[in-house]
């Protein structure tokens, strides 16, 4: 990727988080309630999860997997029920 | 005059409402279910607050889809009143009856406590016993009642003059401090606050007492009482 | 895992696998004793966790027989869902405790809610409607960033499944002390109202009766919860997180709606919920309780998940179930109630006449057991005990005092330290007021809630010092049912009756079973004494983490009556030129003292002395004089002494105090002594008061100036404007949240 | 894609909901705070929303894409302050 003057890389990273297989998903099970109350009968297995975006920086002393890894188990997902994954990709700004 | 106090799964301030208009405001009340579909038979209809669905995707998201609240939209646009409080307030924003949207609050936790609310507009059909500005105090308790709508929006609102209360100190992030708002029409009040809440001097406040007498006065000036 | 997966009967016994679920080798050959064979790997799941401490009380049993647990006015003591008590009127109120510690150590968030979620599902399996939660809980210190999240989430959990429910959450309790950093307590305590003739019980009656189950479906949810209540913590605790299971508000208030509509129906015969250990401990004590056996088919439990085997959907913890057993023939009479809510019953099985709880899977026999085997006649244990060493150190201390320097320093630092603080940042997020009962809110010694449609109302409190249990648990047992009362008392209730969480640490280890037993002693003499009888409760043991026991942590729920609202009364003051009194005189009781944490980091010396007579007269006396209308406002002195009491009972309100006190040692104004009172009376009570109520101690004068001035001798030694105090008080909790990270 | 007996053609269907650009997203403010306290100060323009999950049986009358908009536009969205995009895949299951 060519840097043009000014201009910043940045690493876009968008976080997903979704419940463990087999952890009771009460959400999931309200909203195919919901859908089915719609007359949309065709739906299964509905799981709710959260998705975060944002933009990191990169560091020279870091990789951007380590620190990634690093804020989705400490903060952005909660180990003990959940599963998350996560995509980057770099991106000039400015 | 009788009123309907609507129950969704999950509301859970229904009973109390019910008290409020039952004992505080001695009228007619009957619970209907989210399953009704007929409410020519009541003069208003109450929303109540609470979490109904578990307020899972949205609050008050789900809810807007039971049967009921077809009959409720019929209800609103023949001009009777309806009032929806707190998570009845959020099914209102989510069927569209009242324009904008409910997030999170801005501290992100469920709050609960006595708030003061000014009257920021006394002619509706719901608050005409209150002074204008007069300040009332009525409790919170929710964790989705940040109020966000566009500026257009906003504009409007203050134009047609259908904010009604304002948060004396903001407890949730409100756009411009909004507690409740009606429609254009002014027969369908929306607010956060539960007068519910306020309608006995044991509890703290009896200030809520005079929406429902403001609902009671105006319905029987349009209707002559035979008896 | 499927049922091919599962170990088959010899390996079992062979490879000790029942000493993985907690079962000894004694136990396990009980075991083949009472089935005359070997058991298989269904069976031994099904005893163990019956058999775990949290479902048999095996080790607590001998403890809890010295408990008073009757009375004219108890309709139901221990051995049912909750406990019930008579409020007249045909009216009665149903209460109990239960711990989620180890859960909520693990998730503190789900641990927390589901925690909530079971105590309720306790007390409406009554036939009672849900009117209040109280919650007790307690933490490492709070500048700890682990500290914070636990505290953090728990009261998340909390609030996000009481507010949900539509159970106001009124009160509680919350201590901060290092020893429990790595095993937090969390005790949810439920109160319900209810008329005498809906009163239910759990018990499986009429041979041919069906058993329906009702509530969500069953998935892979907490699987040896019991069991793992009943261990230590340890550091791969964490890999047993399998265990934590997931709680849906939405689902139990469906429920509660249902079952409370079930409780008119005469077809219903019995009904509990599925709690610790799920299906297995509901089915084996409806029947054992009702003499009968029950019979289930599994295939026809509701299934979240393919593939369960009768293993786990034996042992699931799948939150918001219920079982039933209802009137043969009565079936679609109650599907058609519950489904009205949404909510699915389903024929899992039938009541039979030879008290063994068999399961079908597939067309087999899966599990053939006796039920009392199961639910009764669990091994109870006679721990051994022994006297630790700091106890007798403690008692012979005599502390070295240091002069207080600045007395306002000191009552600002005691205002700001986290036990004492307060709370609001925490009850700000629960709904307190829903049903719109709450008379008293949380803030106050007890809060109260009226009953609609009568002139009474109900006080309630939670009480725990664990700092006096550690120093010496037979008066800290004491002092936690008398503490419990007075807060019931000032409130203008007459106490009725308690329930109780013992949270403990390993009782295999002798210290601790003697701190069980003089915890117990010391409860079981209060409530004697009180006439406040046990109705219910629960027990916590091995809340350890790496061998480190939490302080003796046996926590008394109350519940009082106030026989009419007029009494109601609250802890602050009500009417400049009120005056202001202290009963029961102050000595210097340091020992296990907010303000010895302060100046020494430490608790030690002997717990604060306290007399239950004087105590019950006291009692007696103050609440007599609310009831005659001679009290303006009544607070007891507790953490802090009388320097914080002074300080609760103006912070928050426009008004002052002007106080003159007399005494040896400035640190007397800080001291913990036991029994005492701070009430204001008006002018014009004086004579009443002063003639029926002794002990008091005339000291001053309620002003509106907002300022609290007290003076030790003759000197000024405290003067602080009201407004300022009332910041450090309310600001030291979200400040400490703040600096999160 | 060859169709095994028995087996059966589903979508997968993922629905990603977000915060409108310009309305504020307090979840994402509280976010990036709590990074600082923990030291990672190189992330901007924290947004969280919500991740749907769930298999869509397809229909001959209607087509996925049809159906999925619906579904957002209806329920699974608040058209007022949220956005939605999805992605749906193929897939054979049992
Ligand atoms: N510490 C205690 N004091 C008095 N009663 C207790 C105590 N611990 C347990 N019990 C009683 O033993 C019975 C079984 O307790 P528990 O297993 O906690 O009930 P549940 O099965 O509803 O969880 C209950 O009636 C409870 O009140
Ligand atoms: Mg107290």
């Amino acid at each position: 990727m060519i840097k043009k003057r000014g201009a910043k890389v940045m690493i876009k990273v968008k976080v997903y988080v979704t419940l463990k297989a087999g952890v009771l998903d009460p959400q999931g099970k309200a909203i195919e309630q919901a859908l089915e109350a719609m007359d949309v009968d065709n739906v299964e297995g509905m799981r709710v999860g959260k998705y975060m975006e944002f933009n990191l920086e990169p560091k020279a002393n870091q990789s951007v997997d380590e620190q990634v890894t690093y804020m989705c188990e400490q903060l952005l997902s909660n180990p003990v029920i959940e599963d998350y994954r996560y995509e980057t990709e770099e991106v000039i700004v400015r | 005059m009788k009123f309907a106090v609507i129950v969704f799964p999950g509301s859970n301030c229904d009973m109390d409402l019910f008290h409020a208009i039952e004992a505080g405001l001695k009228e007619e009340v009957d619970y209907v279910f989210h399953t009704e579909t007929n409410l020519e038979n009541y003069d208003a209809v109450l929303l109540p607050g609470g979490f109904s669905y578990g307020d899972y995707l949205r609050s008050g998201a789900i809810a807007s889809f039971s049967n009921v609240m077809e009959s409720v939209k019929q209800f609103a646009e023949s001009g009777k009143p309806v009032l929806g409080i707190c998570n009845g307030f959020q099914v209102l924003l989510e069927t569209g009856l009242l324009p904008g949207a409910m997030k999170r609050n801005e501290a992100l936790k469920f709050i609960c406590r006595p708030v003061e609310l000014t009257v920021e507009n006394n002619e509706t059909f719901f608050t005409t016993s209150y002074d204008l500005h007069a300040k009332v105090n009525v409790p919170i308790a929710h964790a989705e009642g940040n109020y966000e709508c566009d500026q257009e929006t906003l504009k409007r609102l203050e134009q047609n003059n259908q904010i009604v209360f304002r948060y004396v100190n903001n407890p949730n992030g409100s756009v411009s401090d909004i507690a409740g708002i009606v429609n254009e029409k002014g027969n369908v009040l929306g607010m956060m606050p539960h007068p519910e809440r306020a309608v006995d001097e044991i509890l703290g406040s009896a200030d809520g007492l005079k929406l429902f007498q403001s609902m009671l006065t105006n319905w029987r000036e349009h209707h002559v009482i035979t008896s | 895992m499927s049922l091919l997966l599962e170990p088959n009967t010899e390996e079992v016994k062979e490879k000790k696998l029942y000493r993985e679920m907690g079962l000894t080798d004694e136990e396990f050959k009980l075991i083949e004793r009472i089935l005359s064979r070997l058991p298989n790997y269904t069976e031994t799941g099904i005893f163990s966790v019956m058999w775990s401490e949290h479902c048999s009380y095996k080790k607590s049993r001998p403890l809890l027989k010295k408990f008073p647990t009757t009375g004219h006015h108890i309709l139901q003591g221990p051995g049912e869902g909750a406990g019930v008590v008579d409020i007249g009127d045909g009216q009665a109120a149903v209460f109990k405790i239960e711990s989620h510690n180890h859960p909520s150590a693990i998730e503190p968030h789900q641990g927390a809610a589901t925690g909530v979620g079971g105590i309720i599902r306790d007390v409406f399996s009554m036939g009672a409607r849900p009117i209040a939660l109280l919650n007790s809980l307690r933490f490492g210190e709070l500048d700890q960033p682990r500290t914070q999240y636990l505290f953090e989430e728990v009261v998340a959990g909390i609030a996000g499944y009481g507010n949900c429910v539509g159970v106001p959450t009124v009160g509680g309790e919350i201590q901060f002390d290092d020893c429990y950093k790595g095993n937090p307590l969390v005790n949810a305590m439920c109160v319900g109202l209810i008329d005498h003739d809906n009163l239910q019980v759990g018990q499986a009656k009429g041979i041919g009766n069906t058993v329906m189950y009702i509530g969500s479906k069953t998935g892979r949810d907490g699987i040896h919860g019991a069991t793992f209540a009943s261990e230590e913590l340890t550091d791969d605790s964490k890999e047993d997180r399998p265990a934590v299971q997931v709680g849906d508000p939405f689902m139990e208030k469906l429920l509660i709606e249902a079952c409370l509509e079930l409780v008119q129906s005469d077809a219903l015969v019995g009904i509990q919920d599925m709690g610790a250990a799920g299906l297995t401990s509901s089915a084996s004590e409806m029947a054992s309780k009702a003499g009968t056996g029950i019979e289930m088919n599994l295939d026809l439990i509701p299934q979240r998940e393919q593939d369960m085997t009768p293993y786990e959907m034996m042992l699931s913890e799948s939150q918001e179930r219920m079982l039933v057993v209802i009137e043969k023939g009565h079936e679609q009479e109650i599907k058609d109630i519950v489904s009205k809510y949404g909510i699915e019953a389903v024929e899992v099985g039938t009541v039979t006449d030879d008290q063994r709880l068999r399961l079908t899977f597939k067309g087999e026999i899966v599990a053939d057991m006796p039920v009392d085997a199961l639910a009764e006649d669990a091994p109870v244990y006679h721990l051994p005990s022994k006297e630790p060493e700091a106890f007798k150190r403690n008692q012979s201390i005599n502390l070295e005092l240091s002069e207080v320097e600045d007395a306002n320093e000191l009552l600002v630092n005691l205002l700001k330290a986290p036990t004492i603080a307060s709370k609001e940042w925490v009850y700000d997020q629960y709904d307190y007021m829903v049903q719109t009962n709450t008379v008293i809110a949380p803030g106050s010694d007890a809060a109260v809630i009226r009953i609609k449609g009568t002139n009474k109302a109900l006080a309630m409190t939670t009480d725990c010092n664990s700092r006096y249990l550690q120093l010496d648990p037979k008066t800290g047992g004491e002092i936690a049912v008398a503490e419990a009362a007075r807060n019931i008392i000032c409130s203008g209730a007459e106490p009725l009756a308690l329930t109780d969480c013992l949270n403990f640490g390993n009782p295999e280890k002798e210290e601790n079973f003697w701190m069980m037993e003089k915890a117990t002693d010391g409860m079981a003499g209060a409530a004697g004494q009180l006439s406040t009888p046990v109705i219910s409760g629960n027990v916590s043991l091995y809340n350890e983490t790496n061998g480190i026991s939490v302080y003796p942590t046996p926590v008394v729920g109350m519940v009082g009556l106030i026989h009419d609202v007029e009494h109601i009364t609250k802890q602050q003051v009500q009417h400049a030129g009120d005056l202001v009194y202290v009963i029961g005189e102050t000595s210097l009781d340091l020992g296990g003292s907010e303000v010895q944490k302060q100046l020494y980091g430490k608790y030690e010396g002997a717990a604060p002395k306290i007399d239950l007579q004087v105590e019950k007269q006291r009692q007696e006396q103050l609440l007599n004089a609310i009831q005659q209308g001679a009290i303006q406002s009544a607070h007891d002195v507790s953490e802090g002494g009388l320097a914080v009491a002074f300080a609760e009972k103006v912070m928050g309100t426009s008004y002052g105090l002007n106080v003159a006190l007399q005494g040896e040692h400035l640190l007397e104004l800080f001291s913990e002594t036991q029994s005492r009172f701070i009430v204001t009376v008006a002018k014009e009570n004086q004579g009443y008061f002063e003639e029926n109520v002794s002990d008091f101690q005339f000291v001053g004068e309620v002003t509106n100036d907002s300022e609290l001035n007290i003076n030790w001798n003759e000197q000024s030694v405290i003067n602080q404007n009201v407004d300022s105090l009332t910041d450090h008080w309310k600001g030291a909790i979200p400040c400490l949240m703040k600096s999160k990270g």
